[in-house]
């Protein structure tokens, strides 16, 4: 009853992922921190950073918000759990331009893994916003590590 | 006596629907089911054919200029004045045009902050001490504007809450409006809940202690008869989008005497008398709230509009939404995990929230059936919070709307339901 | 090294008139000459279209909705900005739909004593003891919003003033402009004596002092190659309907890190973050800016007749004008009695008066011939007042305007002069 | 060379009227009086009555303005001089309501003379306000007396 789009927009693993929700859970005493809105739906995050040196030893966020929103902070926990804010950064920045591309570009699955599920969501302007909203509580929390 | 009053029958909507050419095309594959028109209403042929024939053959400035193309402007836009004043009940120079809904109100909330610093304008300045007040289910068109003129006047905004179900609290009306306030403003029929506010009660209130009353119309305007003399209300404001109409043209409506008594909130050409550099004198109303080149072709488009409304007839599109809008709150009531937000006759409109799953996520699948509601907290944070939800899902009707759509989207809604949470 | 930019042949304008069908029809049983553009400029099919198109197939609300309607609307809605703001040389984020010029010149004035009550934009505030100036050609809307920002703030307006011929008294700028000056606004090109502004000293001085410059550029728009960073403003605003657009939107532009700074003017929906019902968290710009309902389709429409100027080409556009404007300006000196305004070269339109003979008159005689001018003081008291007029006859060209329509008119002003005086 | 139409708009006795101006003059000392001003063009009059009773004695009156407007003073001047204030209100609304008429309206013969020569006017929407400001001018003069 549902079309192949909504399906792969859907997918099993992001429905998963959005009731998981690796890295949930309240980020006190975690910094730096970043806390965003969608103003469309008023959907929330508020990200925090454990630091080692110049790694992200840790994710932990909380807010609430929809399917796709959830299911990507928890991906992006996964994927940059462990990494260098460097690469973290370039990341973002990747993803960002995928998830801008209106259907044009695709997550490298090399780099995103099981997050290459959230491909379907370029071809939803109003989507975007939802993915982006854990990426972009992250780049915001590093943007205040760096000075 | 009253006498029921016909709705539309299938065949009417089924005629109105040919003047609509976007319900006959797919979205996902699946025909359009737009019941989104709260947000903002698709616009019929003839008005389309309206404003495209003034631009092939009459554009020109209106008020301005001498010449053959301009008269024949100028005249067809104050025609379009006099027809939309004339649906509201309101005398052509009551009413001001503006951009939207929007701007009416600021219009009003500058105006009363501007009146501080004017000589000739005073009487109806707002001031520190005073009291401006409002309701907590308002669209944030009718808050902000009016925290803005509390924060530029050191007035103070105090808000009538609503209880569990978004309903005004009207038992303490009378301790909140009081001899301090200064303007009562309110939606005639909210945007979330779809229920009326008691306009009557609430006028009466502000006429007691001397309040101005500023009435949001937005919601009210598309769906119901509306009059502003019998409402009694001194401000109205609306949208010409969701009136079927153009976007860029909203209307505020004002009683003539407050309008003279108002200051000028834009400025520049075509309001004027006479321009020095050092000061201006200003036309009367309603030009002296028109600055500078009007929605001219808009404004004609909003006629045509209101002149579609009047030939089907007001009190057959209001009947028409009763009954489509009685069968939508009931149905989703019915459906379980279902919570329909509000309590009471409904005008247009319902939202509703699915229990654990998020407005965006039963939206998206909604538009995979071709169905569009709106999604979000609809510009009401307040009451979103008020009543503990972030988010929540609109699906409002139209003229053109069937019993069918409104079964299809009943359908729709239970399937998401199953959906996500069978997937939990 | 120049190379001559080439112009528009004939052929090209007779291709152009055909894509405004109002040209092929008659006035008065004569066929209609318009040279009222500066007042509106006709809509080319491409422009009408653009709308309609939107209009019929993906009309839905902007940046609200979930819905696929809703995201081609968005999508087409942004991609008219991104066109609009390339076309100025700024970002898209840049650039800020209005209803009009007039209204983006009050955003801005109106920003400027917001900021006074609000701690969080107070950078830009203008105080008592600040100066704004303009000059004494602007338009009306280039000068009572400063006025009443004057009034509003207690800040002093001073202006530059001209000399009999309507030309900038350059000499008294450094004089008038000083450490004091927080705004320099003024036009770029007169909508009365069509000459350009030397746009270039005076950004140079407002610089030296550290003022904001606010460009009124809707006479240069539609006649220039227009670049907002070449021209380094701060500031600049111009109109939909007279860049062959629709009515209802008009654009702002504003330097990305001043509109950062600058605090809202309208307040609604869809420019905020957060609303509680003490206060409200503010988007980043452009949205900061734009309050309620856009002027979507308006957007749209605008957009279309941008591309449609850049498939001509805004150097042919330019020359065109160029070659016009000569031909208008050098016809009408010679012609006994006729005094035309100003001096130097003119962009796109002349003013003249007649002498003995009325504006209306001549505009009058005119119009019986199909020719449509504008007649009176072009929203312009000041320069009329200062040039010892009180009222004068505009005509202005196109893309679509022939030589042998600036003939034309030659001869009629002729005629009208010899008709009015000979019955004296 | 011209049409009918400007012809009928612009006939001789109007071109005649607009040059002789019966009443132009500084109104100085004449009360009550009124300034009106048109917004489009700027034009303007500065209109005095002397009364006699409830008499028009006398009107004067002077501004700049168009051929349609000066003819229009002079001919109003012409036609109220002598009447009673009861009789000009009528006259001015009977006035105004042809001007507005869009030519559906004619001016009654007995009561305007020459005056007819501007029925051509109510067919051009934009010239109402030049031929009505005279009158209105007028108009505004008597409601002070009234008090
Ligand atoms: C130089 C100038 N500035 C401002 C305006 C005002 O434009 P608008 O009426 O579209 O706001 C105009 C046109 O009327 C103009 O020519
Ligand atoms: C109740 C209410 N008030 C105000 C508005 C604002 O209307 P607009 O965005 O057209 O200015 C809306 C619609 O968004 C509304 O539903």
């Amino acid at each position: 009853m549902t079309s192949a789009e909504f399906a792969s927009l859907y997918q099993q693993i992001i429905l998963d992922h959005a009731r998981s929700g690796e890295g949930h859970g309240d980020p006190a005493g975690f910094e730096p921190q970043s806390h965003q809105i969608n103003p469309t739906c008023g959907d929330e995050i508020t990200l925090g950073v454990r630091l080692d040196d110049d790694r992200i030893a840790e994710v932990r966020w909380e807010g609430h918000g929809c399917t796709i929103s959830q299911a990507s902070a928890s991906l992006l926990t996964g994927i940059v759990t462990g990494s260098t804010t460097e690469h973290a950064r370039a990341v973002i920045d990747e993803f960002r331009a995928v998830m801008r591309s209106r259907g044009q570009l695709e997550l490298d699955e090399a780099r995103f893994g099981d997050a290459v599920a959230l491909n379907g969501v370029s071809r939803y302007v109003s989507r975007v916003k939802c993915a982006m909203l854990a990426w972009t509580a992250l780049e915001h929390a590093l943007a205040q590590s760096e000075v | 006596m009253v006498t029921a009053t016909t709705s539309l029958s299938t065949a009417d909507v089924a005629a109105i629907r040919a003047d609509f050419p976007v319900l006959a095309e797919r979205v996902n594959g699946q025909p359009l089911v737009y019941l989104d028109s709260a947000a903002t209403a698709q616009k019929p042929l003839q008005v389309l054919d309206a404003e495209r024939d003034f631009l092939l053959h009459r554009n020109a400035a209106v008020h301005r200029g001498a010449h053959t193309l301009a008269g024949e402007a100028t005249e067809e836009f104050e025609d379009a004045r006099a027809v939309v004043s004339a649906f509201i009940g309101a005398d052509a120079d009551e009413i001001v045009w503006t951009s939207n809904a929007t701007e009416a109100i600021n219009l009003v909330a500058y105006g009363l902050s501007n009146a501080l610093t004017s000589s000739r304008y005073g009487r109806l300045a707002v001031r520190p001490g005073d009291e401006i007040v409002i309701t907590e289910r308002d669209h944030h068109a009718n808050i902000i504007p009016w925290q803005q003129l509390a924060q530029r006047t050191g007035a103070t905004l105090r808000y009538l809450p609503v209880d569990d179900d978004g309903t005004l609290r009207m038992e303490l009306l009378d301790q909140l409006v009081t001899e301090r306030t200064r303007v009562l403003a309110f939606s005639h029929v909210s945007n979330v809940t779809g229920t009326a506010s008691p306009v009557a009660e609430l006028v009466a209130r502000a006429r007691q202690v001397g309040a101005l009353v500023v009435l949001d119309a937005c919601q009210a305007v598309p769906q119901l008869p509306f009059n502003v003399r019998e409402l009694d209300v001194d401000f109205a404001a609306f949208s010409g989008h969701k009136l079927y109409g153009p976007t860029g043209v909203g209307v505020l409506y004002g009683r003539r005497e407050l309008l003279e008594a108002l200051p000028p909130f834009l400025t520049g050409g075509s309001m004027i008398t006479t321009v020095t550099m050092d000061a201006a004198e200003f036309l009367p109303p309603p030009q002296r709230f028109e600055a500078g080149t009007e929605p001219i072709s808009q404004a004609v488009g909003l006629a045509a509009a209101v002149r579609y409304l009047q030939r089907i007839g007001m009190d057959r599109v209001a009947a028409h939404g009763r009954e489509l809008t009685e069968r939508l709150a009931g149905g989703l009531a019915a459906i379980d995990g279902v919570r329909v937000i509000g309590a009471g006759e409904r005008v247009g409109l319902a939202s509703f929230d699915v229990a654990e799953v998020h407005a965006h996520d039963v939206g998206q699948f909604l538009d995979d059936r071709g169905i569009a509601v709106r999604v979000g907290h609809h510009c009401a944070q307040p009451l979103h919070r008020r009543l503990g939800l972030a988010a929540s899902v609109r699906a409002s009707v139209a003229v053109h709307t069937t019993h069918d759509e409104v079964d299809q989207l009943l359908v729709a809604v239970a399937d998401a339901s199953e959906f996500f949470r069978g997937s939990r």
